[in-house]
């Protein structure tokens, strides 16, 4: 179909709509991505050149990421880092999926009033409560391993049960109606039902809880010990000690290591991540 | 296959909401019973506390022979049709219809066959492997009611389940549904507020109001026969003209009109009194038109006309107040939200409609003749709001 | 509690079974190497002693480790800071019975200082293993050309030689600065520990005397005075940025390694740094000049090192013993250590170490080492809190943000008593 | 009325069941805990040794003896009082950006997003390489002739360097923004179109209020997170050995708790610190919670 | 007030999507246009290209005597109503109604005087400082017609605006739409795909099918000289009875029946070729009922009887083949979706649909004898489904 010419005076201002449009998100794309160009290029340049703020390396050092396995446990350190993150999933999600369940989709006295607990210890801080942990860890001999932050998460999350509460309310009542009408339990109808149409929310519940563990700092920093480190905190302790030597090359490629397995996840599950960052927001 | 029976049931939500008030019906086996009401009558709550999804607050529940009223849904072996299909969308239609029988565990195969047979007698055989998204409303529908047939229950409960479609479908689904009831002689309850639902679908209708049932009868016999003040009003589209009427001495006026009594009716003891005179639109008639018969006849001035075709709405003021009464009120409002919207022309006048012969020649502003069936009008008490039975019920004589 | 058990003399000879100590230390790196270096000599004497490293360990590790009851037969703490912790709460076991089983004569083998750092209140929980000790830098080249003959011996002369030292830009911003009295500046921090004005931390009663011992104020004013001469606090912290900041401290780029600084309070490590970084600067070292009513003290400088101790949890305490025993009194393997690490020994015995005072630059640290007057800053069990909160305040002081002097220091002096409390 | 009966038994067991996870979480990891831990507000406790009454002692030091609490709670609120509207006002920005490019927003919206994906310590250490002095940032300016501010450690540019640290992280508050612009009924602004009106009048009267919800959602989370800033400060000042500095800018309230706590061990009054903090917390969300209602609109009601 | 003309509009959305084609309309001042058509037939389309929310891809519109195709929203000074209201719902009631002044910045004190106006013509003044979450259906509608009058624009759009609302509540809205009309008298365009609002609304009715115009003419002309075979299908309901018949001398012959032609109708060019005959669902009745007039009668079994107490239809099967063109299906289906739903009773046969007096006496299975009226009956041609006119039109006939 032929379009109609539009107006030159309309052509030009929507043209000039579009540039300014692109020009702001160009300008933005870059404030984003530099920090990564120079973390990246850091990352395999000489020491020198990196003390010396030089924007392009000369030649390109691979072997920095070699090196940093020299310089701190790096391995042991990320297997500390899977470890605590694959287990806290897996308690997250298993603890929390029944919790949300109760919160939404039966009717039971009190209901409200857990939701609220639920909702209350969102904002709890969690300084309140280290410091007693960590006197129980210590008398039962957990502090300098995982146990500490693994355990917990298999008693439901606050943050993964109010997300999938949020989420299981929006799937009809209707739904569960019509299962127990056909016949099926409580637990039926959680499985078979409840638990198969909250997959986008429950895999990026999942996510969310992974990416927590990964990079948290706090509960490893208080808990763990030098072999029990995880990621975060050896690259945090570590820096202080290159500190010393300035190698910002090895630093900077154990920060690429270190981010580099949760931006291929992200890559690999963006949409998840997406709606699932979008499902914190709804209904505030 | 069973009868079903509420035994003065009641429910109440919270401590205040009587959702439902002392409800009997008893259904025969293989009866099709629709509940019909304005909206939050109860009707949902009802077919709620039949299915086990709710608990009644006193009462008793029936099916068959067996008291139910404390067993729990799964328990109950009923099907229920949700206005909204309520199909998993996660399965395909093979899944969705089978789903009740793996619950039972049932063997696959026996599964796979009987899935199979209801599918073809619902002409969803092509899309088995079809998931509900790619489905069309009436498809959805129709997946709905094969999980029902699957499991051969003892009954079928129907919240609306066409309201959700468009008006052309709706016909056509309205139509399967009663072939469907006709072919498995099931018996069903159906909850709906569209009249012409129950009036073609129900063997009875129940017609509830803030969870009161009104009149429980056979649909021909709620629209001639309306046991009172609400079902008249709130039967019938549109709606019964009602007006205040001075009972006199073999007549009756309102109005600038005075008519006649008809013959069968005993209005004795409201001589002198008022009464609530109510006339069908259709039972109002172009007195151009129908020249044949000899009735007595009205006039007023038409304010709009509506001509849909194959009839005509004459839309007409008289010089009476409206009747407004609570009865009248729940049947118009219908959604307990619509309260007091003063519409601009019916504020303080009384607006008949006479449903007239497309050949009607009123037009906004003209006046009009209209001719009226005295035999066909209905009485109601201003106090109790009841019909005042005639003799020969209205209607049946033709 | 308390270990109440009597101690026992390992014997080098006869059978024994195997036993493997846990050693906790803070060492990375090279110096991890170099300790496993001396251990590996510990293990010629001791076959049957295996000692497994658990390198890493910051300051608050011990006391996590000690009371989440993890077995640590000997811990290598990197300061003193925690030491009276460690003995007033039993944390490190008293070494006094393994002493005196041991027959040791303290005195004879340790200079005061160290052997004060680690005790408290007379209960030695720990051992000196290497210390540092801070003195003055000065470039000799701009010294002579300043003409300025020596090192200066008190402050007054101090401030003298820094205004000759000091070349500014046409713009007013600072070329060659004589000194950087900025609190945040290096090692500074220890220097406003307050050793060459003979400050009191604390009175005879245990209270905080930053109020009520005059030489504080006057340690505050002198470094307001030292600002002074460099057109003030925005104009050396613009100078300190322009030359690395905090960072350069350890590279290359550090301001006295490349003569932007004419003086510099530093630690004796130092000497190996300007080694390796072959840097062309022709310099020496002295003790750090004194305030102009305590030359007494000229000769003296903070030290402070690392400590050894055995923590309660210990299962082995008579081998842990051994190695301790080893580390902090064998002079060969401290002389070996100190060599490594180039830091200062830490027994007369190796004080004497040829290598090392034969260096002239290093000698002048060997020296305030062994000076009376050298000390660590006075421990509490607070740990570090009243150090923390006093170079916090020389900070402020310095920025300008403590409006009036006494009064600060009288908060001060009532932050750090209450802390001591909290911590005592 | 009728009794409770069977149905309603085996419901109830469901119920306990399903929540069981949580009860025993909430009782073991989360009241049992804070009651502790208030009970050791009042005590002397250095691990180390046990317990000790002290009354209100650890209270009394907070708010009259400790200069640093003041310290700490005032860095704190200064990043919540402007780190968190700026990086708010930045993420709508964002957000709008990408409404209005049409083509390729969907790789703008990745760019933008994936910083958030950096672990924090990794971008906290990132961005001290960034802006060291001697590092690509103050290279860049100092090739340009503008003053290389010393960032991290000058004690008036290292808040704004955090700042900037959030910025770069702003991404989910982006993308929740960017779905609540998209939940925005087209037909809204087509009305407002007809009505005459213009694209700031759009974004004024009808965008901002239909997202108030999300925004306000994001400063309530803000205030909670801010009040318990920790990891970013924690490594951008160098660590466990320097904590707070350059000159105690970035002393956050937390930073100090971990300070008495974990290296002073000083349990006792990091405790009074946590239930401070918890008491402050939960007022600030009730306060916004309760004055939301004045400039939030609520599509169905608050939840 | 002005004139509203489109002149060729066509509008392709994407490259392949027409969603106009070629349409031209003029719409006179202060008329009421109605546009109707099944879903997808670009109705929406047309009343956004008036409104400037889209632009036309070809062809041009006039508002007034200004050509203002290229015109933006905003500066075309009409009123547009949403099917789903669009109120703005953080405003209150008195906001969203005088937020078109306040962008105009028209004094404060003039705004709330405007907006008391208007909230009191629709009876909103109760209501003003009410956010719309709390209003029902009906009172949003309200607020969106009130925030169109406030502005006094040159000509209202309204897409389906009775379309969320339940009947009852339609029923009201439509009357209140008409009396507003007659009120304002200003040029309005109206989107339905009801039917009763496009009869009862409109002065012209425009029916459109895939973007093209298929009749423009007024409502009633449209019921009963519907233009062509797609009119006559999508236009009454229930739907046009359609057979091909043959067509022989004098008379007309379908299935088992033979019929004589109506008088006026010239039928030569088809003799003894098919044409297709239409006869609407009230143009049949129970002969046993009207017994006064001499017409032809045909005779069928019953297969369903809907009572809907004032009319009764009457469902049978004729033996002939049900005419499916690709203009009867696109009447049907209304929802592009619904495509090849297989009825039970529906697959092969015809099925023929009597709208009749409820004294009826037909039931399920029974015979029923019919009278037809000749002179309404309806013919299109088979090729080309456009009307084969009569010499004078029927219906008009009385
Ligand atoms: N779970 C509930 N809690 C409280 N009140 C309820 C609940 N369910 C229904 N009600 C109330 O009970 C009454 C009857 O509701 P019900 O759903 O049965 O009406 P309905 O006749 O089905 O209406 P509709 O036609 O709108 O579906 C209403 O007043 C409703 O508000
Ligand atoms: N923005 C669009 N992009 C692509 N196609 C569109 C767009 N808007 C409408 N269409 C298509 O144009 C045709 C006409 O759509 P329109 O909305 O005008 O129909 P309608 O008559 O209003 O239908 P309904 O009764 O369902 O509202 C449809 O085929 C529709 O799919
Ligand atoms: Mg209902
Ligand atoms: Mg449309």
């Amino acid at each position: 179909m032929r379009q109609r010419p539009l107006p030159p005076e309309v052509r030009r201002q929507r043209f000039l709509m579009t540039v300014a449009n692109h020009s702001m998100a160009i300008v933005l794309a870059v404030v984003f991505v530099t920090p990564f160009i120079f973390i990246l290029a850091t990352a395999v340049m000489t020491r020198q050149q990196a003390l010396t703020g030089s924007f392009w390396p000369h030649p390109f050092v691979w072997g920095n990421f070699i090196k940093v396995f020299h310089f701190v446990p790096f391995a042991r350190y990320a297997w500390n880092t899977v470890v605590y993150s694959v287990l806290a999933t897996v308690g997250t999600v298993v603890s929390s999926i029944p919790v949300a369940y109760a919160l939404s989709r039966m009717s039971w006295r009190g209901r409200q009033v857990a939701f609220l607990l639920v909702l209350a210890t969102l904002a709890l801080p969690s300084q309140v409560t280290i410091v007693p942990l960590y006197i129980i860890f210590v008398r039962i001999h957990w502090i300098g391993t995982l146990k500490p932050l693994i355990l917990p998460t298999f008693f439901g999350d606050a943050f993964t049960i109010f997300l999938l509460r949020q989420f299981f309310m929006t799937i009809p009542e209707e739904l569960s109606e019509a299962a127990r009408v056909d016949g099926a339990s409580e637990f039926q109808i959680l499985t078979r039902v409840i638990v198969p149409l909250a997959k986008p929310a429950i895999m990026a519940v999942a996510l969310f809880q992974f990416l927590y563990s990964w990079n948290d700092f706090f509960g490893p920093l208080v808990f763990a010990n030098t072999h029990t480190w995880t990621l975060a905190v050896g690259l945090a302790e570590f820096s202080q000690v290159i500190h010393r030597s300035v190698l910002w090359n090895i630093q900077m490629a154990a920060s690429v290591l270190f981010m580099l397995p949760i931006i291929i996840l992200f890559f690999m599950a963006q949409r998840a991540f997406m709606e699932g960052v979008t499902l914190t927001g709804i209904k505030g | 296959m069973a009868r079903i029976a509420l035994e003065g049931v009641t429910k109440v939500f919270g401590h205040e909401v009587i959702a439902v008030n002392d409800v009997s019906i008893e259904i025969g086996d293989g009866e099709f019973m629709v509940l019909v009401g304005p909206s939050g009558c109860g009707k949902s709550t009802i077919l709620r506390l039949l299915s086990g999804l709710d608990e009644v607050t006193d009462g008793e529940i029936w099916i068959g022979d067996k008291q139910v009223t404390d067993l729990p849904a799964k328990e109950r072996d009923l099907a229920m049709i949700f206005q909204n299909y309520a199909i998993y969308p996660h399965m395909t239609v093979a899944q969705n219809i089978g789903f009740g029988l793996k619950l039972r565990r049932t063997k696959k195969t026996t599964i796979q066959e009987r899935v199979l047979e209801v599918a073809q007698m619902l002409g969803l055989q092509e899309m088995l492997d079809r998931k509900p998204a790619t489905l069309s409303g009436g498809q959805r529908q129709r997946v709905a009611i094969g999980r029902a047939i699957v499991r051969d229950p003892v009954a079928f409960l129907m919240d609306e389940p066409l309201s959700n479609l468009d008006a052309k479908l709706r016909v056509q689904m309205r139509a399967e549904l009663a072939r469907i009831h006709a072919r498995l002689s099931r018996t069903t309850v159906y909850v709906t507020h569209d009249q012409v639902e129950a009036m073609t679908l129900g063997d009875r209708v129940a017609v509830l109001k803030d969870g009161v049932l009104q009149q429980l009868a056979s649909p021909q016999e709620v629209f001639r026969q309306p046991a009172n003040l609400f079902v008249a009003a709130f039967i019938g589209s549109p709606p019964m003209n009602l007006v205040e009427a001075k009972v006199g001495d073999g007549d009756i006026s309102f109005a600038d009109y005075r008519l006649p009594l008809p013959s069968g009716t005993d209005l004795s003891e409201y001589r002198n009194r008022s009464v609530i005179l109510g006339i069908r639109p259709s039972d109002l008639e172009d007195a151009d038109v129908w020249t044949g018969e000899n009735r007595p006849v009205i006039e007023a001035n038409v304010e709009i006309v509506e001509d849909l075709g194959t009839e005509m709405n004459v839309i007409f003021s008289i010089n009476a107040p409206p009747v407004v009464t609570e009865q009248t009120q729940a049947a118009e409002e219908d959604a307990s939200t619509e309260t007091g919207i003063p519409l601009i022309a019916s504020e303080g006048t009384n607006t008949f409609t006479a449903r007239v012969d497309p050949r009607c020649r009123a037009r906004s502003g003209s006046r009009v003749r209209l001719s009226v069936d005295p035999d066909r009008f209905h009485f109601f008490d201003p106090e109790t709001s009841t019909a005042v039975l005639s003799k020969h019920p209205a209607g049946l004589a033709s | 509690g308390n270990q109440t058990n009597t101690p026992k003399n390992v014997t080098k000879s006869g059978p024994h079974t195997p036993v493997t100590l846990t050693v906790w230390d803070y060492f990375t790196e090279r110096e991890l190497k170099n300790l496993a270096d001396v251990i590996h000599q510990f293990n010629k004497q001791y076959p049957w002693i295996h000692v497994d490293l658990v390198p890493g360990k910051s300051l608050s590790d011990y006391v996590r480790g000690i009371t989440s009851g993890q077995p640590i037969d000997v811990a290598i703490d990197v300061g003193p800071d925690n030491v009276a912790k460690y003995c007033a709460t039993g944390a490190f076991q008293d070494l006094g019975p393994f002493i005196k089983s041991s027959g040791l004569d303290m005195a004879s083998i340790f200079p005061p200082a160290a052997l004060k750092y680690t005790s408290y209140k007379g209960t030695q929980c720990s051992l000196p293993l290497l210390t540092d000790a801070y003195g003055l830098y000065y470039n000799k080249d701009m010294f002579a050309a300043a003409h300025i003959n020596g090192p200066p011996k008190t402050l007054s002369e101090f401030t003298a030689d820094a205004k000759k030292l000091t070349q500014f830009n046409p713009d007013g911003s600072i070329k060659v600065a004589g000194f950087v009295p900025l609190a945040g500046f290096y090692e500074n921090a220890n220097l406003y520990n307050g050793l060459p004005w003979g400050t009191t931390w604390y009175s005879s009663d245990g209270k905080a005397a930053f109020a009520s011992d005059p030489m504080w104020a006057q340690m505050m004013e002198w470094s307001k005075s030292q600002l002074a001469l460099f057109h003030g606090y925005d104009n050396l912290t613009r100078f300190f940025s322009k030359i690395g900041g905090a960072n350069s401290e350890w590279s290359s780029a550090q301001a006295f390694e490349k003569g932007e600084v004419a003086m510099a309070f530093d630690g004796e490590w130092r000497t190996a740094f300007i080694r390796d970084d072959k840097a062309k600067i022709n310099y020496g070292t002295a003790p750090f000049p004194t305030a102009d009513n305590q030359t007494q003290l000229y000769g003296s400088g903070q030290v402070g090192g690392t400590v050894i101790g055995i923590p309660r949890t210990a299962t082995h305490p008579n081998e842990a013993w051994a190695l301790v025993k080893f580390l902090t009194t064998n002079t060969k393997a401290v002389e070996t250590l100190a060599e490594l690490l180039n830091n200062v020994p830490t027994t007369y015995g190796s004080l004497k170490d040829a290598k090392l005072s034969n260096d002239p630059h290093f000698k002048t640290f060997l020296s305030i080492f062994r000076n009376p007057n050298s000390r660590f800053y006075p421990l509490t069990t607070a740990g570090t809190a009243a150090a923390d909160a006093l170079a916090a305040f020389v900070d402020n002081w310095q920025a300008g943000s403590v409006p009036d002097l006494q009064q600060g220091l009288k908060k001060l002096t009532d932050q750090v008593n209450q802390q001591l409390q909290l911590g005592g | 009325m009728r009794s409770k009966r069977r149905g309603r038994n085996t419901l109830r067991l469901v119920v306990l069941l399903f929540m069981a996870p949580w009860i025993i979480g909430f009782l073991g990891f989360i009241l049992y805990p804070m009651l502790s831990s208030l009970y050791f507000s009042f005590t002397k406790f250095n691990l180390l040794q046990t317990p000790q009454w002290v009354g209100f002692f650890n209270y009394r030091f907070m708010f009259a003896h400790d200069p640093n609490f003041w310290l700490a709670v005032r860095n704190t609120l200064w990043i919540i009082v402007f780190g968190i509207p700026i990086q708010i006002m930045f993420a709508i920005v964002a957000a709008v950006v990408l409404t209005r490019v049409r083509s390729g927003s969907g790789g703008y919206r990745t760019l933008f997003f994936l910083p958030t994906m950096v672990p924090t310590v990794a971008a906290a250490l990132g961005f001290l390489f960034l802006l060291d002095p001697s590092g690509p940032i103050d290279t860049i300016l100092r090739l340009v002739h503008l003053p290389q501010p010393l960032w991290f450690e000058s004690a008036h540019w290292s808040k704004p360097s955090l700042v900037g640290l959030g910025l770069w992280g702003v991404g989910d508050t982006m993308i929740i923004f960017l779905a609540a612009l998209l939940d925005v009924p087209k037909q809204l602004y087509e009305a407002a179109d007809i009505e005459g009106a213009g694209w700031w009048q759009k974004f004024r009267y009808i965008t901002l209020p239909m997202i108030s919800p999300v925004i306000f959602f994001s400063v309530i989370i803000g205030v909670i997170e801010g009040f318990q800033y920790f990891t970013e400060a924690f490594v951008v000042s160098g660590g466990d050995l320097s904590l707070g500095a350059p000159q105690g800018s970035l002393l956050f309230y937390t930073t100090w708790l971990y300070q008495q706590g974990f290296q002073y061990t000083n349990m006792g009054y990091a405790s009074a610190l946590a239930w401070l903090l918890f008491v402050v917390v939960m007022v600030c969300t009730v306060i916004l919670i309760k004055t939301s209602n004045r400039w939030v609109f609520y599509q169905g009601g608050f939840r």
